[in-house]
């Protein structure tokens, strides 16, 4: 039974407040792609057994999108931020690296 | 014989004599009793029968381990099946009837299944029953079902009610032991707020029953004392009959509050399940005796040595007069010695150890009781009572030196700690050799959401069996507790003790060392699904040689008691037959509850109004007034229909179209989504949300708009409005609002975050009522105020307009084909509005229509219906909706998954109208066949239905459906199938039915 | 192998079940073999299983990380039901079904297929319609399923509360002949044939590698070792995307954890299997007597085998409201399994850009009930390199075609 | 603790639905007045003139601020929710709009899509503990916090301005669910007496 601290309320926000949302920092491949690009996109989500970036709305409570940096088989979250970014904030990256050397998440490391 | 002691034990009021009925019979015992304790001192042993071979057995625990005592308890309303005998209390009036029997518990036919038992080992049915094939279900099944289950299924709807509640703690302190008492003082002391929860009904665990002093005072008083200062702590809370039973991830404990169970009074909720988040779980949770495994350990009379001196020490029972002891460690010596002063007699104390106790022994041997060391039970005698032990060496084969008379033996295996919850959410255990225990491996403890460690254990919980010890361990981890959680410094002493020496347990896996098969098949592991260990046995021979292989070939441990008795003795079985060490076989899954929790208090308050939400309109009342017929969609409720006395349902629904369509109805639309959509940025947003282009809607215009997945299947349609040069008011489907509220906000935060958008709905602040047909307009005038002729507020434009005294916003769209006006106005108004409507209606006989008229009158326009035509596999030009796809734009939500090949196939199934040649309606769901099978042999379909009803305008069937190429073949007759494989034949015709040109709707 | 028989049992007891065989043997790994399988759940042993059977490969070993069907063909509700609405599933889920009626006569092992009933309830106006289509679809797939009133439902199943004021069971798809079987019993009575038939199974054996040799595989790193071979299936369920990853391709899967619970057992109160998806929650009485009970799956991936207990509070809920009497009995365990999801929520069996690798995955939520339908299917693909008419469409270049096979559309949940 | 300006427009049009059954006191709001704000909380040339316009000061992340006949909650970082009499809303509404037309705003009424319940009593921070995911302790939920979450299985949002006293915004279509349920969870006999 998860919990995060949703980055824009500040509060800890129980799973039952949340809604999960599946992969981060995804790229969107819209018209003009590739069937390769758009499959990957669209299909071919991350999967880790380990470090996972994905997204979560605060769905009962601000009703904000954030991602979260989370390992999959022990829980650990490693940090929550805004969604409307490119890349995890390096502060979060850096805690990872601490806690699960050598860690790879699609371009990230 | 057992029997109440004159100074009638600890917990007993002696002075609240209580009457209870246990299979029809009335019994006493006193305010206090458990039912176990009440039943033993009315001299009752045989309380319930094993789950297979139906073996006769009495109580072998005092606490929620207990596997045989389970009764059918209360009646009707309240009756509940599998209820531990040993942990409920009693009260006046309770009914309890003993379980898994017929016709009596004293005689039981199916007791057979112990006679015929050599046939029936472990997994026997997996061998068996094989052939002939037809008789596994009509005779084997059948006869193997007969046997299932121990108790009975309620008959009745519960009577009581439950509730949760969320709780945010420091620490939570499972337990309520001397380790859990002092941990909960020592933290509690420092200010963080702590909640300390014991499963029984009194606090202090066995220390009362085993220690002598502390802090140079009777247990039991330092036990009220702590208890009084604790009492007093503002940032601590105490409660009793709570058992914590599960712990997840993130610090998520579950607490299972037992509220109305010992009271005759059922008022109020029964239980209370709190779900708590804790920084910190601490697990003070003791230890649990393991009954020793020799012949005929089963027998009624056959208890743990800790549960003979519960059963004395706190309710001042005797379980009988004589008593056998056998251990392999100091602890049971406790058990004799009180016996023994009490009066009673105990023939020997056997210890399986070959060089016997310590200090225990030697004060059991000056008080008389005859000692053997390096001797054991080989079997016991008698059936339904202890009538006396065989005795033998301990290391060898079970050959009887002597046989001992006596009714009871108190057995003691040595110790479990009771590390379940320690290992819910991952913590690690290792085999401690010297104590024969399976420990929490501290060094592998669970982990919350920060990776660092979340539970502990404390005392007994941690395979620390020494008083002194223990109270060392509380009290440490105490003052570091409060450390952490930013507690004020104190000082907390560790409580003065004394210890007695005693001597180590040695493992006593089985007795005697080299038991003869003849007794291993008589020697239980599990008591209540029956495996014993020969079973155990069998399953390593044939290769079931993983823990988890085992405990499903044999169900060891798989019972309600969850092997909290049977668990470590069968997997040291397992060891020893697989010959290798128990740290490697390993224990199985720890898995929650720990104790069982009932269902209802899961589901919690939902039940009966409160089950789930209904959402209302705000005409909602009206509509339950004049017998709308509900349909849920979604959690709202809508009318279906408005029956009318002696109507069938179809005669409502023909009813209400043919008014409107001849005159004038009026639909509640107020579920129907309302998103305003706004800012700078709004019409560019709306143009990627939206299949067609929406940015160059006139202010004052509606348009019809199409949403898509990013996988390109239609998911939403509904007519836009322009408010402002930035505003855009949405529609959506009923169900649509919330969804595509999140859809927005989803591309918005997500992905295009950069556009300056503000999206909010507005669904509830608004009631909405369509006023369709051809008198619409002149209802509509009769309230007055705006004017609202064609010139005016033409087809697919809005005003905002005040009619009959309302401040309301009007659109011309229509859903129907004809004539027609939705009118919004304020929710809180709605009824008001909807009764005007009604009274200027009335000389036009206007009435109220439901979604099913509705959803008949689109069909006959050919409307298109999301969740009928649509079902998540459908692309906007399957529905000939190419029109509303904008070539024009780059991008739009789903258009790239459109270029998909599959997507591109002209062959797609699309949309049609079907006639059936005879005008009936066809089969809803059916499916058209063409000629032929498919490569998988099924039969080949070219098409199906989607919407079909009884046009009561045309009078006759009509219908809507996907068909391959269907649009040109138009005119082509195809075949339905229904479900009997009878054809029925439809032709293919345009969907449109009911005024082709649109002229009924635009003027 | 000695055959299994109330005979063989009664020899056995007259000298203390001493002569029983191991079911299964556990050799040490060859070096190589012809086919392996990684994953010792339902559908890798029935691949095995079928090769042998159907093809006459035996050379073959089953690589399992941890004990054999301890996955979630050891942790699932054993619901068995074949009433799928799109052709491909129903065929799929039939086949299986139809093997099923005789697996334990084929396999000399009961694994007590019980074809009591299913009945998935309508409880809206929308359900009613999707079965209704399900219903029809069903009578062109040969598959036998019928749409019933209340009062049938009521009659099969006394202790469903059908006017209940919330939902009131409007009708029933009802499938006479789909039911449960003892779930561990089918990988044991697999894995016995298996052994039976010379083929090797590995416990505790974790594939840790992939090793390939321009774009073709030859063999697999293990914790036991490197062993060589000509062909794979990976058949690993919630691990498939681990596995993919190891061989250097990517899966529309994601794994998230499914939970379920037993109550305590009570005498038989309920004959059939019932699915009541508009609450979200599904029950059944085991032979044992525990109500069996499944419920929603987490949001978020997860390899833990826990699950959030929101779910089970929903499923408990909605279950209370549809069987009134359950109210009362207490659950007695709960756990979760891993469940791999495809884009679609439908399987995959196919061929993978690695030459001679092959994946059978994506059966999430429900494909214990396709076990044998699954590994006769995938034994076809493995031996012949090619898909056969079952698996054909389920291949994984369809999320790319765009061609889905999409059951939720019937108002259904995969169970 | 900072101290927390208390409104009196939760005063008027209360209609008390609990009874002598229950151990807190319920009361469901009429002629309670809601104006969503959306806007940029960032901006604070923007929020200086809102201040002014409507004479209340900005609520800072999760706070509510209150006058004697209108409060102003934090509702999410670009949106805020108004309170006032009902009779006011169009005035305010207008000011509103005026103030913030230059800006990439929205403001609309929806006094009508959401219903106001309060609770009063010894005992409302454990009540709505049973029914929301939250830690309601006074060091957790404070005084003049706004808290959204849910109740049971609505969303609702929560405050407290005094202690003893609740208020609590759910939507209007749920509004009997919410209104049996907060009935049934303080029922005489269901006292948790922790907190
Ligand atoms: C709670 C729950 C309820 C369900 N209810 C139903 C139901 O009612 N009806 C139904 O039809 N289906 C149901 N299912 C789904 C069903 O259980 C699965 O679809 C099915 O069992 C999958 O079988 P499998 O053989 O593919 O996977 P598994 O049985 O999981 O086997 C995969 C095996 O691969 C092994 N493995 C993984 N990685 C490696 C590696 N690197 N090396 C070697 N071995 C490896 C694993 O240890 C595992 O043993 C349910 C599932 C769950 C979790
Ligand atoms: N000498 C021995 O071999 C031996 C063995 C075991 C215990 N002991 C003695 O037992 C005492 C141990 O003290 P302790 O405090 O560690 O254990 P304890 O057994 O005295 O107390 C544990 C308490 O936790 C409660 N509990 C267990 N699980 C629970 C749950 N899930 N939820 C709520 N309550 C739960 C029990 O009801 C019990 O009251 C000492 O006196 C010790 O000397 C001695
Ligand atoms: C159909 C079915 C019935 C079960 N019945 C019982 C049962 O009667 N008693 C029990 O303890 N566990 C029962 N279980 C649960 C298992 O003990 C175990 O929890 C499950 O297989 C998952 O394994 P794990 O808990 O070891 O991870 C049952 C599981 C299934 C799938
Ligand atoms: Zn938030």
């Amino acid at each position: 039974m998860l919990i995060f601290e949703c980055p824009y309320c500040g509060v800890l926000a129980d799973e039952t407040d949340l809604a999960a949302g599946g992969e981060a920092h995804l790229k969107r491949f819209g018209p003009g792609s590739s069937d390769d690009e758009f499959e990957a996109y669209l299909f071919n989500r991350e999967n880790p057994k380990g470090v996972h970036f994905e997204r979560w709305r605060h769905i009962n409570g601000c009703g904000k999108w954030f991602n979260a940096a989370r390992c999959t088989v022990t829980m650990e979250v490693f940090g929550t931020y805004p969604a409307q970014t490119l890349e995890p904030p390096t502060e979060i990256m850096n805690n990872i690296s601490v806690k699960r050397p050598g860690w790879k998440w699609k371009e990230f490391s | 014989m057992s029997r109440r002691f004159s100074n009638k034990g600890r917990l007993i009021q002696a002075d609240k004599p209580i009457k209870f009925h246990f299979n029809g019979v009335q019994f006493t015992g006193y305010q206090g009793d458990t039912l176990a304790s009440a039943l033993l001192a009315n001299g009752k042993l045989l309380l319930g029968r094993s789950f297979k071979y139906h073996r006769p057995r009495g109580v072998v625990s005092s606490g929620p381990e207990e596997p045989n005592f389970l009764v059918n308890l209360g009646k009707d309303n309240f009756f509940e099946p599998n209820q531990r005998g040993t942990m409920t209390n009693i009260f006046e009036g309770l009914t309890a009837t003993s379980q898994n029997h017929f016709p009596s518990l004293e005689f039981d036919f199916g007791e057979i299944n112990s006679w015929l038992a050599r046939f029936l080992p472990a997994g026997f049915y997996y061998k068996m029953f094989i052939h002939p094939r037809p008789f596994w279900k009509y005779i084997y099944e059948p006869l193997i079902r007969m046997s299932a289950g121990l108790g009975q299924a309620p008959k009745e709807k519960d009577g009581s009610t439950y509730e949760h509640f969320h709780a945010f703690y420091d620490v939570v302190v499972v337990g309520g032991g001397i380790a859990g008492l002092q941990t909960a003082l020592v933290a509690g002391r420092s200010g963080i707020k702590v909640l300390l929860i014991e499963q029984h009904a009194s606090w202090g665990g066995r220390a009362q029953i085993d220690e002598d002093e502390i802090d140079d005072a009777p247990v039991n008083s330092w036990v009220n004392k702590v208890l009084e200062e604790l009492a007093a702590m503002q940032n601590v809370s105490l409660r009793t009959r709570m058992t914590g039973v599960g712990v997840y991830d993130h610090g998520y404990f579950l607490g299972y509050e037992q509220l109305s169970d010992h009271k005759a009074n059922k008022d109020g909720p029964r239980h209370r399940l709190w779900k708590i988040r804790s920084q910190l779980i601490v697990c003070c949770t003791g230890a649990i005796e393991r009954p020793v495994s020799f012949a005929g350990n089963d027998i009624p009379g056959v208890l743990l040595a800790s549960a003979v001196r519960d059963y004395a020490i706190n309710f001042g029972v005797s379980v009988g007069q004589k008593t056998v002891v056998i251990t392999n460690n100091d602890d049971a010596y406790k058990t004799a010695i009180f016996l023994k002063e009490s009066g009673l007699e105990v023939p020997v104390i056997l210890d399986a150890r070959e060089h016997g106790g310590g200090e225990a022994a030697a004060r059991a041997r000056a008080i008389g009781i005859r000692v053997e060391n390096g001797k054991v039970i080989s079997r016991v005698i008698g059936r339904k009572r202890v009538r006396g032990v065989n005795v033998c060496l301990s290391s060898g084969e079970g050959e009887t030196i002597e046989r001992i008379g006596c009714d009871t033996v108190a057995m003691s295996g040595g110790w479990s700690p009771v590390v379940h919850l320690w290992s819910h959410c991952g913590g690690k255990l290792e085999w401690n050799d010297e104590s024969s225990m399976f420990c929490p491996d501290k060094s592998r403890p669970p982990t919350n959401e920060n990776g660092e460690s979340f539970v502990e254990t404390v005392g007994a919980a941690s395979g620390n069996t020494q008083f002194n010890e223990i109270v060392k361990e509380a009290t440490e981890l105490g003052l570091s507790i409060g450390r952490k959680f930013g507690g004020k410094q104190i000082r907390s002493d560790v409580p003065k003790v004394k210890q007695h020496v005693e001597k180590p347990v040695e493992p006593l896996w089985f007795t005697p060392r080299r038991a003869k098969r003849k007794l291993r098949n008589k020697t239980f592991l599990d008591f209540q699904n029956d495996v014993k260990i020969s079973d155990v046995e069998l399953a390593a021979r044939e290769g079931f040689e993983s823990v988890e292989h085992l405990k499903r070939y044999t169900t060891l441990g798989m019972a309600t008691d969850q092997g909290k008795l049977s668990n470590i003795n069968g997997l040291a079985v397992l060891a020893n037959a697989l010959d290798s060490p128990i740290s490697k076989v390993g224990t199985t899954t720890f898995r929650p509850p720990y104790t069982p929790v009932s269902m209802g208090s899961i589901a919690g308050s939902a039940r009966d109004s409160v089950f789930q939400p209904v959402r209302m309109s705000p005409i909602h009342s009206w509509h339950v007034e004049h017998d709308a017929v509900f349909e849920p969609v979604g959690f709202w409720r809508r009318p279906f229909c408005f029956a009318k006395k002696g109507e069938t349902i179809e005669q409502v629904v023909n009813r209400e179209i043919l008014q409107t369509r001849s005159s004038v109805g009026i639909l509640d639309a107020s579920t129907l989504g309302k998103l305003i959509v706004s800012g700078p940025d709004a019409g560019k947003f709306l143009d990627l949300v939206y299949t067609n282009v929406m940015s160059n809607l006139a202010i004052g215009k509606c348009r019809y708009g199409l949403m898509c997945s990013e996988n390109g299947f239609l998911i939403d349609d509904g007519v836009v409005a322009r408010i402002d040069e930035n505003t855009f008011l949405c529609h959506t489907t009923t169900g649509g609002a919330e969804r595509i509220h999140s859809h927005m906000e989803e591309w918005l935060q997500t992905e295009w975050w950069d556009l300056q958008v503000f999206v909010q709905n507005i669904t509830e602040q608004y009631a909405q009522i369509a006023v369709v047909g051809p008198n619409s307009r002149k209802l509509l005038n009769k309230l007055g105020g705006t004017d609202i002729s064609k010139e005016a507020l033409g087809f697919m434009e809005w005003t905002d307009a005040s009619l009959g005294g309302f401040q309301t916003r009007i659109f011309r769209i229509s859903f129907s084909g004809e004539l027609s006006f939705e009118i919004s106005v304020h929710a809180s108004v709605g009824l008001d509005f909807w009764n005007a409507l009604l009274d200027a209606g009335s000389e036009y006989g206007v009435m109220p229509y439901g979604t099913e008229a509705l959803h008949v009158m689109r069909a006959e326009k050919g409307f298109i219906m999301i969740g009928d035509e649509t079902d998540g596999t459908i692309i906007p030009q399957d529905l000939n909706l190419n029109w509303a796809i904008s070539k024009k734009k780059n991008d739009f939500i789903g258009k790239r998954a459109h270029e998909r090949i599959f997507m591109r196939n002209p062959d797609r199934w699309k949309l049609v109208g079907l006639e059936t040649l005879d005008g009936t309606v066809l089969p809803d769901g059916s499916y058209a066949v063409g000629a032929g099978r498919n490569r998988n042999g099924q039969k080949h379909t070219i098409g199906r239905v989607t919407s079909t009803y009884f046009s009561p305008t045309l009078n006759r069937g009509i219908a809507m459906g996907l068909v391959e190429n269907g649009p040109d073949r138009v005119g082509e007759v195809i075949k339905f199938e229904k479900i009997s494989g009878e054809i029925v034949e439809a032709t293919i015709v345009d969907p449109v039915f009911y005024d082709k040109s649109g002229s009924k709707q635009n003027v | 192998m000695k055959k299994y028989s109330a005979f063989a049992v009664a020899r056995e007891a007259l000298r203390d079940h001493l002569g029983w065989e191991r079911a299964w043997c556990s050799p040490e790994p060859q070096k190589k073999y012809n086919v392996i399988i990684i994953g010792a759940g339902g559908h890798g042993l029935a691949t095995a299983y079928y090769l042998g059977k159907n093809y006459g490969i035996t050379n073959v070993a089953i690589l399992e990380k941890g004990w054999l069907g301890g996955g979630n063909t050891g942790r699932n509700t054993t619901i068995i039901r074949s009433n799928y609405l799109q052709d491909p599933s129903a065929a799929i889920y039939e086949k299986a079904r139809s093997l099923y009626e005789n697996l334990s006569q084929d396999l000399n092992y009961n694994i007590m297929f019980s074809p009591r009933g299913v009945m998935m309830l309508a409880q809206t106006q929308h359900e009613i319609r999707g079965y209704e289509r399900t219903a029809h679809a069903n009578a062109l797939q040969g598959v036998s399923t019928e749409f019933i009133s209340p009062q049938k439902v009521k009659k099969l199943c006394p202790i469903i509360n059908i006017d209940g004021p919330r939902y009131p069971v409007l009708g029933a798809l009802w499938q006479p002949r789909g039911g449960t079987a003892r779930h561990d019993a089918v990988a044991w009575g697999y894995a016995r044939a298996c052994s039976d038939m010379g083929m090797h199974i590995i416990q505790q054996c974790e594939v840790t590698g992939v090793n390939t040799i321009d774009g073709k595989v030859v063999g697999v790193e293990t914790t036991k070792g490197a062993i060589a071979c000509k062909k794979i299936g990976i058949v690993v369920a919630g691990h498939s995307g681990v596995l993919a990853d190891m061989a250097g391709f990517r899966l529309p899967i994601e794994s998230v954890a499914l939970q379920a619970l037993v109550s305590e057992p009570i005498k038989p109160c309920m004959d059939v299997v019932v699915m009541a998806n508009t609450v979200h929650g599904y029950m059944s009485q085991s032979d044992k007597g525990e109500m069996v009970i499944g419920g929603g799956a987490d949001g978020y991936n997860n390899y833990s085998q826990r699950g959030s207990f929101h779910h089970v509070e929903e499923t408990v809920r909605a279950l209370v409201e549809t069987f009134p009497i359950i109210s009362r009995l207490k659950m007695l365990r709960w756990w979760g399994g891993i469940v791999d999801m495809t884009g679609d929520r439908s399987p995959i069996i196919s061929k993978t850009p690695v030459k001679n690798i092959f994946i059978n995955c994506g059966w999430g939520t429900g494909g214990f009930k396709a076990i044998p339908g699954s590994g006769w299917a995938m034994a076809e693909l493995i031996a012949k390199g090619e898909p056969g008419p079952l698996a054909e469409d389920f291949r994984v270049t369809r999320f790319r075609e765009g061609q889905f096979i999409d059951e939720s559309v019937a108002a259904g949940v995969a169970h | 603790m900072t101290k927390v300006a208390v409104s009196k427009m939760f005063n008027h049009s209360k209609i008390q639905i609990s009874d002598e059954t229950n151990y807190l006191k319920v009361f469901q709001h009429t002629d309670v007045g809601m104006i969503t704000l959306r806007l940029d909380l960032e901006n604070q040339v923007l929020k200086r003139k809102l201040r002014h316009a409507l004479g209340i000061s900005m609520p800072s992340v999760r706070q509510i601020e209150a006058t004697t006949d209108a409060l102003l909650a934090w509702m999410s970082p670009d949106e805020l929710l108004y309170f006032c009499m009902k009779s006011e809303v169009v005035n305010r509404l207008n000011l509103v709009k005026e103030t913030m037309t230059s800006y990439h705003s929205l403001s609309l009424d929806v006094s009508d899509a959401r219903v106001v319940f309060s609770l009063e009593g010894g005992k409302v921070r454990e009540v709505i503990a049973k029914l929301a995911p939250i830690d309601t302790a006074i060091n957790s939920l404070e005084l003049g916090e706004i808290r959204r979450t849910r109740l049971s299985q609505v969303t609702a949002a929560i405050w407290l301005t005094e202690e003893n006293r609740a208020t609590i915004i759910c939507f209007r279509s749920v509004e009997k669910y919410l209104r049996d349920l907060l009935l049934i969870s303080c029922k005489k006999g269901s006292e948790v007496g922790v907190c």
